[in-house]
């Protein structure tokens, strides 16, 4: 009953809402990204974005009774969870380089 | 077959040349610019005797989806052009018997590689063949100024590369523009140059003035023209002498060249409405030039600038667009191909001998050495143009053609007759008379190479002086040919 | 589709060959990688090239139709001339068999992006090919330079393919397909009445792409990535990687939104400009060849976004292709003498000087890259230069022409740095340039090719 | 033997060529003899080819030799057109011409550029026949600047000297600007006419309109200014001495700077078509013969004194022109061509004497030691000074004659002029001949008469002063005027003489009147008082001095263009050429390193910065798609 209920909802709300959700939380982590010096905390925001994206694709595959951005979503997991691990690796390697996991000290190459 | 073989000898000496070490290296390559020599005036002959012989006449498919072929042959206008080529290149090669080059094999092999493409710019009747023997002259000269070059030749010879280069990415963007133009009738898109006329004269008058100046600009830069110049006399300088031979002996040619044969046939508008601008530059460039050569203390950089003068009257005549001022340029281009080798040629002797080429400095040689003198002199006298010397020929031509045009711009380029006096007169004296000093007392006699050349470039510049009916006969039905086809 | 199943299968063999040291597996590795990608290579050419009965593969999400065998091809080949020259990176890391494996798991997501006709296979080809990337960009553990330049590519990477999944998802919110054909027809069907945010999703993948390929001003990676990495690896970024993403960039634009490029073109014609400026511009003043090489891969991703810019299939899309090749097979021959002058010399300018002397060959052979590089006839890079140039002089955008043609200019500035150094500084050290005989035969190789092609460039246009 | 005029300039070509490759070997005497020789052939070719003219009818052939220069319709054969005017040139050429030679034999004996000077000689004898044979404007032009450069290479004979190459320099280089204009105007005649064959032209001149005439005549005359030293292109002649005297006496007084009267002569159907060209013409020879004499009375040196007078007597000569007396021009150049040359060469045997010194004020009294040298000169002074009956009283008198019956004005110019002439001629003659010696002990102990190689071509030369007005005896005297009628063929506008007997005589009443006071002050004056010429400028009265300076003319272009242009030249060289042009193309250069500095500092190397670029692009992009 409650599933039909959420199923109703879900239908019933605009598709142009899960949009802007998933735009806002999308920006969120693009912000996240942009203004954070910590790396945890910028492997975190980006995984809000992808999350973000899951979020917007779920939606439509309500939205157009199609199952296949469901399976997007999964692949879309699977790549999150590799690359925030390499991304861990990568770091624990800096840290043992540099004892610092601020990314401005990552800033010698440049010009 | 007979331009096929013009282009391939060349090519495969080059790399033969490449490959013999130590000083055979210049025996050889002397050895393979005569054959070249020897071949061209059979190519000639054969020219004389039937001038639409297939064997002047190669054409094959290159790249078919673009519609560029290997299309190469001669007319008299592209054979004047490679006898010039073919008879120069052995006189630089032998020049040079006196000067100690490191690598050897690598020096001879680039000039011999530089005429493959010289004469490949000559006689290509195939737009896009053209562009690549164009860009493909402009690295083996390069690299002969680079590695064989004066002190400052980094800056120097990277300047002139790149400056050449950007205009002829103009000409490159100009010459792709006219092929999209190309085929209007049939639907097939080709790189011929009768093609390219039909495209080029299609063109609205701002499409043709467009193409004008891009193409103008990159011969321009070429020949060079005023002011277009500055990158020349330091390169000149800066060049080793056989660099800048064949830079000023036969590469600028490839610019005013190009004017008669891609250029000016091209975009009959685009020359009507904007030539006069063009024209303006060159006759400046003729003056301007002219004076700076005057206070010129280095006398190599003097011929340099005398060459920017000289080039500024070929450009007018070009621009004149008549019979005498195109065949007095196509003239003139042989002469002045013959005499700027022998100055420069004369200004290496001056150095090797003494050590310096300030003409401050130099004074009295002729006391030394009598015959050096009198050489330096019908070269000189070849290079004031003279009357029955070869420079007289096409300059009086040239100054008809620009008259042709209007009285005054030819009397303005008239100028050159004066002002090119003045200061081959002064360098003359400057060198060559007075007492010796301590520089020019141990001057010496020449050696057998340098009088060799000397000797074979004045008697070309008396010869065709006197009797110019060789260089007519190829050059009269050609530019004939050429008018008829614009108007 | 049969290299690409060879190409996993030998990344799969690689890990087992770590597992199973007790068979001496290693040892053999580096012949069997290099007899598989021959054959990858030969599948793909002889059995598959024109055939038409099985291209399509998995519910059409990966077709291996003539334009995907011929970038693959293109991959393949270069992945043979880059493991024959990277040979010694492998002999001299630990954990060989673990690189073996990443690097051909960057090579199977490569071949798929030639080939993916759907979204999911887009993102999975470039996910599966950058994030071994980004390993082996970092895969000098103990140098810093090495750890930042996988971490900024990690970071900037992930970031974008953020904005390429939210462009996916909207892209499919507005059409209902991950299917690039579907969207296509979709997109015609419904010209006029599509969703404001399809656009907008356009435009995100469009940034995504081009982060990519590497177009100002998603750019910034690009020059610190190349510079930190190992070179051999940076030869792989900027020949392989750029291949498979424009063979990605070309389908999915040219097929996908193809016929609306109006909504594009402008956009993308401002990154051509800003990228051709930017790069060629910064490149002047660089001291690092491989920093330079890396301005002047952005400034050649300029050239061949001209060509998609065409939107002319017919034209566009082998005016990319070959541009790719000549600009690739360049890069290898500059890349594979850069890595064997940086041994003893560092990667500045004055590692080149007097190599003239020290290595006649391989001078005569990096002149010839740079030649090419730079655009100068008759060299491979010259005609890549000519068909860009002939296919955007049919667009309205021939004010770009006149850019590319200065900014082009300049371009042979830097080139000719690294000619000048060769053939006119003096060296240090009088010391030859010793390099091993395979590697010398690919520089070679690559220069004659670089040389062939620009002599007889109708047999790679006819074959394409 | 006309077919073979071919013959004339070939054999001083050949003796070109011997003496320039063998010269040196062969040793003074040989060279000397081949090279008169050769010149003598040419002599007595032209003489045959003269007299075999006379039995023509038509009095005109061309000869052939090859096609030079084709363009179009522009065809320029290598031919030749013996004519009246041509073969007098011949004859005064290479009969003057060998006379110099073998004087110079004697002059040049002790030089060790024996044979170079007879190379050069006889380059000059062949360009000098190539002008005057030329059949049309080319072959002439070809001439003209090949004797131009002869006379470079002569007036530098002595290279040596820094001041005599300035001289060749400058005598080169304002001939060119003459050339300039010669071809200019030959150039004009192409387009006007279609060819540039003297019968063609002639033949059609009248179908070009006034303009273009006037125009032609007057870039023809520009090149006659700069080869015979007029108004304003003269000032090269008298610095031309610089060469040794038998050239000054050949070239820059005999035969080459006529060239401009046989340019004229030949042209004559443009200046008589063209009044305004006349009007300057006889106008810029007025004005040359009057102050070229004036000068010619304040100089010290003799050679300069007789470069004066030549410049002078040119004048006249195209003052004649002017008036539209051809033949008479031709008839003053031929009698002109015997007395200069025998005053130059005089003034050569001088010079000799007195171990080169060529300042008159320390000479005087050469009387006694030179006499043959004191009585040639002596005739020639007469003759050019007018002396009844000489030849210069007759040329110079006709002259004068056509000049008054056109216009008054110009005629008391040229009877001034023949004033001066007698006067300054006169205080030459007394100045080295009379009076007392005034040189060094060592130089009176040197003094010789020269050797029979020079003295016996003076004699001839007297002779031919003499007799040579027969050439032109006027019906006055009851003469036919032989050169009017032979030269008549080929004036196009003949004006015969309407004067009376009487007018006349009155005429040449007043010419011997100018003489004898023109010679009387200066016997007055030089003789009688003693006066000498100031020993130094200081001395000088400021318009003495001005008159010595040559008016300052030199100075003057110099001032107004040499330095100017030297200015601008080098104001292009190291402002407009270095700062300007190059400075633009290097500023392109250096601004696009500039800009790279700037640019690559984008690259912070700050991820957050890589970032936050990216999204600014984003956002850029989505803003305009959505907008848009």
């Amino acid at each position: 009953m409650t599933g039909i209920l959420l199923q109703s909802a879900i239908i019933s709300t605009p598709i142009e809402w899960y949009i802007l959700l998933s735009a806002a939380l999308f920006t969120i982590g693009a912000c996240g990204v942009m203004f954070k010096r910590n790396a945890i905390i910028i492997f975190a925001s980006v995984e809000l974005m992808l999350n973000a994206v899951n979020l917007l694709l779920v939606a439509f595959s309500s939205y157009h009774s199609d199952a296949s951005a469901q399976v997007f979503v999964f692949f879309i997991m699977a790549v999150a969870a590799a690359e925030v691990a390499v991304g861990l690796a990568i770091l624990s390697m800096i840290y043992r380089n540099v004892k610092s996991i601020d990314i401005d000290v990552l800033s010698k190459l440049r010009h | 077959m007979l331009t096929g073989l013009l282009i391939v000898i060349p090519l495969i000496a080059a790399l033969l040349t490449f490959f013999i070490k130590g000083k055979a290296a210049r025996v050889a390559a002397l050895g393979f610019s005569i054959l070249e020599f020897a071949v061209s005036v059979f190519a000639w002959y054969q020219y004389k005797t039937e001038p639409l012989s297939k064997q002047l006449y190669l054409n094959c498919t290159w790249i078919e989806s673009i519609g560029a072929n290997f299309s190469v042959g001669l007319d008299g206008m592209s054979l004047l052009m490679v006898l010039l080529t073919t008879f120069l290149v052995p006189l630089i090669i032998l020049s040079s018997f006196k000067n100690e080059y490191d690598k050897p094999n690598s020096f001879y092999g680039l000039i011999l590689l530089m005429q493959m493409a010289l004469i490949g710019v000559f006689t290509t009747n195939d737009g896009f063949l053209f562009y690549i023997f164009w860009e493909l002259a402009l690295i083996p000269i390069y690299f002969i100024c680079l590695v064989w070059g004066g002190e400052n030749r980094a800056r120097i010879t990277f300047k002139f590369f790149i400056y050449t280069l950007f205009g002829s990415l103009f000409m490159l963007v100009a010459l792709v523009f006219l092929y999209q133009h190309t085929g209007m009738y049939t639907g097939i898109k080709s790189w011929a140059i009768n093609d390219l006329y039909q495209a080029g004269r299609s063109l609205n008058a701002s499409q043709q003035g467009y193409v004008f100046w891009a193409v103008f600009l990159a011969f321009a830069i070429k020949m060079p023209i005023f002011p277009f110049h500055t990158w020349q006399p330091d390169t000149y300088v800066n060049a080793p002498t056989q660099g800048t031979m064949l830079l000023s002996g036969i590469m600028l040619k490839m610019g005013t060249f190009g004017m008669i044969k891609w250029l000016l046939p091209v975009v009959p508008l685009g020359v009507a409405n904007w030539g006069s601008w063009a024209m303006l530059l060159s006759v400046i460039g003729i003056i301007y030039a002219s004076c700076i050569a005057i206070v010129q203390t280095d006398f190599k950089r003097l011929i340099a600038y005398s060459s920017i003068a000289h080039v500024g009257l070929i450009a007018a005549g070009i621009l004149a667009w008549n019979q005498q001022g195109i065949q007095g340029a196509l003239i003139q281009m042989v002469s002045h191909g013959i005499n700027v080798v022998g100055l420069f040629l004369v200004a290496d002797i001056l150095f090797r001998h003494t050590g310096t080429r300030e003409i401050s400095k130099l004074g009295g040689i002729r006391n030394v050495n009598p015959w050096f003198a009198v050489l330096f002199l019908i070269i000189l006298l070849g290079s004031v143009a003279l009357p029955l010397t070869n420079g007289f020929v096409g300059e009086f031509l040239l100054i008809t053609g620009v008259y042709g045009y209007g009285a005054w711009t030819a009397a303005f380029a008239g100028l050159t007759v004066i002002l090119g006096a003045v200061y081959m007169l002064r360098s003359y004296q400057g060198i060559m008379l007075g007492e010796s000093n301590s520089v020019t007392a141990g001057f010496g006699t020449l050696a057998p190479s340098d009088k060799a050349v000397l000797i074979i470039v004045c008697a070309a510049i008396i010869a065709f002086g006197v009797y110019p009916q060789p260089l007519t006969d190829l050059a009269e039905p050609a530019v004939k040919n050429i008018l008829s086809s614009t108007k | 589709m049969k290299g690409l199943f060879i190409i996993s299968g030998l990344g799969i063999f690689a890990m087992l060959a770590e597992i199973f040291k007790g068979l001496g597996l290693k040892k053999i590795l580096y012949p069997v990688v290099l007899l598989g990608i021959i054959a990858a290579f030969v599948v793909n050419i002889n059995y598959e090239w024109n055939n038409t009965m099985s291209i399509s593969w998995f519910d059409n999400m990966i077709v291996f139709d003539n334009f995907a065998l011929a970038f693959s091809g293109i991959i393949l080949a270069l992945a043979f001339f880059w493991f024959i020259f990277a040979n010694d990176y492998f002999e001299n890391t630990t954990n060989v068999t673990d690189h073996f494996a990443l690097v051909l798991f960057a090579l199977t997501g490569a071949l798929m992006l030639t080939a993916y006709r759907n979204m999911t296979t887009l993102f999975l080809g470039i996910e599966i090919m950058s994030i071994p990337l980004y390993v082996l960009a970092a895969s000098k553990k103990n140098d810093v330079s090495s750890n930042e330049a996988g971490f900024k590519y990690l970071i900037l990477g992930s970031f974008a393919t953020g904005f390429l999944l939210f462009g996916i998802a909207l892209v499919y919110g507005a059409t209902g397909s991950f299917d690039i054909m579907t969207i296509r027809t979709k997109i015609s069907l419904m010209e006029g009445s599509m969703p404001m945010f399809f656009n907008v999703g356009v435009m995100m993948m469009l940034v995504a792409m081009c982060f990519k390929v590497a177009a100002a001003p998603f750019h910034f990676w690009t020059p610190d990535v190349y510079q930190g990495s190992p070179t051999v690896i940076t030869a792989f970024m900027s020949t392989i990687v750029k291949t498979a993403a424009f063979a990605a960039f070309v389908r999915l634009f040219l097929v996908g939104f193809g016929n609306i490029n109006e909504r594009w073109e402008m956009v993308m014609a401002v990154i051509v400009a800003l990228s051709l400026i930017i790069s060629n511009i910064t490149a002047a003043s660089q001291g690092n060849v491989k920093r330079m090489l890396a301005y002047s891969s952005i400034s050649h991703a300029a050239f061949m976004l001209m060509g998609i810019l065409a939107v002319k299939p017919g034209m566009s899309i082998p005016s990319v292709l070959f541009y790719t090749l000549a600009y690739s097979i360049g890069s290898i021959t500059a890349f594979s003498v850069l890595y064997n002058v940086s041994k003893k010399g560092g990667e500045g300018f004055d590692a080149f000087n007097g190599l003239s002397k020290r290595n006649p060959l391989v001078a005569i052979c990096m002149t010839i890259a740079m030649l090419s590089l730079a655009g100068i006839p008759v060299t491979a890079g010259f005609f890549a230069k000519y068909f860009i140039f002939t296919t955007i002089m049919t667009t309205s955008f021939k004010w770009l022409l006149v850019l590319a043609v200065l900014t082009s200019a300049v371009g042979v500035y830097y080139y000719f740095k690294v000619i000048i150094a060769m053939y006119f500084k003096p060296a240090e050290t009088t010391e030859k340039v010793e390099i091993e005989l395979p590697v010398l035969l690919v520089i070679v190789i690559t220069a004659l090719l670089t040389l062939a092609i620009g002599f007889m460039p109708n047999y790679v246009i006819d074959m394409l | 033997m006309i077919k073979l005029i071919g013959l004339v300039p070939l054999f001083p070509l050949i003796g070109f060529i011997i003496n320039g490759f063998f010269g040196k070997k062969m040793g003074k005497g040989l060279s000397g003899t081949i090279a008169s020789l050769s010149i003598a052939a040419s002599f007595v070719v032209s003489l045959l080819i003269f007299m075999d003219l006379q039995k023509m009818p038509e009095k005109s052939v061309v000869v052939n030799l090859f096609s030079w220069i084709n363009s179009d319709t522009l065809k320029i054969p290598f031919s030749f057109l013996v004519d009246p005017l041509s073969s007098i040139f011949l004859l005064i050429i290479t009969g003057i011409g060998f006379l110099i030679h073998i004087y110079s034999i004697g002059y040049m004996h002790h030089d060790e550029g024996f044979a170079r000077f007879f190379t050069y000689l006889n380059l000059f004898i062949f360009f000098m026949l190539l002008l005057v044979l030329g059949n049309n404007y080319l072959i002439m032009f070809v001439g003209w600047e090949g004797v131009g450069l002869c006379s470079y290479l002569l007036i530098g004979f002595w290279f040596k000297n820094t001041e005599y190459n300035n001289a060749a320099k400058k005598a080169f280089v304002m001939n060119r600007i003459g050339d300039l204009g010669f071809l200019l105007g030959i150039i004009l005649i192409f387009f006007t006419y279609g060819t540039i064959t003297y019968g063609d032209v002639f033949e059609k001149a009248h179908t070009g309109s006034d303009t273009i005439m006037t125009a032609i005549a007057l870039l023809l005359f520009v090149g006659a200014m700069g080869k015979s030293a007029q108004i304003p292109l003269y000032t090269w002649l008298p610095d031309a001495m610089a060469g040794p005297t038998p050239v000054s006496a050949l070239i820059h007084a005999a035969t080459m700077v006529t060239a401009g009267i046989y340019m004229i002569v030949r042209s004559n159907i443009f200046y008589s078509s063209s009044e305004v060209a006349s009007e300057v013409v006889a106008i810029v020879g007025a004005l040359t013969a009057l102050m070229a004499a004036v000068i010619g009375c304040a100089q010290t040196d003799i050679k300069k004194v007789l470069a004066y007078s030549t410049v002078s007597q040119l004048g006249l000569m195209f003052l004649a022109l002017g008036v539209g007396a051809y033949s008479t021009a031709v008839f003053h150049v031929t009698t002109h061509a015997f007395f200069k040359a025998l005053l130059f060469l005089g003034a050569g045997s001088v010079i000799h004497a007195m171990s080169n010194e060529q300042d008159m004020r320390k000479m005087g009294g050469l009387r006694k030691a030179l006499p043959i040298t004191w009585l040639t000169m002596g005739i020639a002074t007469l003759a050019i000074s007018g002396f009844p009956l000489l030849s210069g009283f007759f040329s110079k008198d006709e002259i004068l004659a056509h000049v008054w019956e056109e216009n008054k004005i110009l005629w008391i110019v040229a009877t001034l002029t023949s004033l001066l002439t007698a006067f300054y001629m006169f205080r030459m003659f007394i100045l080295t001949f009379h009076t007392n010696f005034r040189g060094t002990a060592e130089q009176k102990h040197h003094l010789h008469e020269s050797p029979k190689s020079m003295t016996i071509p003076l004699i001839v030369l007297a002779i031919l002063s003499l007799a040579g007005g027969l050439l032109g005896l006027p019906e006055a005297f009851h003469g036919n005027n032989w050169i009017s009628g032979y030269l008549s063929p080929i004036i196009a506008h003949r004006s015969p003489s309407t004067l009376s007997h009487e007018t006349e005589y009155m005429l040449m009443g007043i010419a011997t009147l100018v003489f004898i006071c023109g010679a009387y002050t200066a016997y007055n004056v030089y003789q009688k008082s003693k006066v000498l010429p100031a020993a130094s400028e200081k001395d000088m009265r400021p318009s003495e001095r001005f008159i010595y300076h040559k008016f300052k003319v030199d100075e003057f272009y110099n001032a107004v263009i040499t330095r100017p242009l030297n200015g601008i030249s080098v104001a292009f060289h190291k402002f407009v050429e270095s700062d300007l042009i190059d400075g633009l193309v290097n500023g392109v250069g250096t601004m696009v390193k500039w800009l790279s500095g700037v640019i690559r500092q984008l690259q912070t190397g700050n991820i957050g910065f890589y970032i936050f670029s990216m999204v600014l692009g984003v956002v850029a992009i989505i803003f305009w798609s959505v907008l848009k």
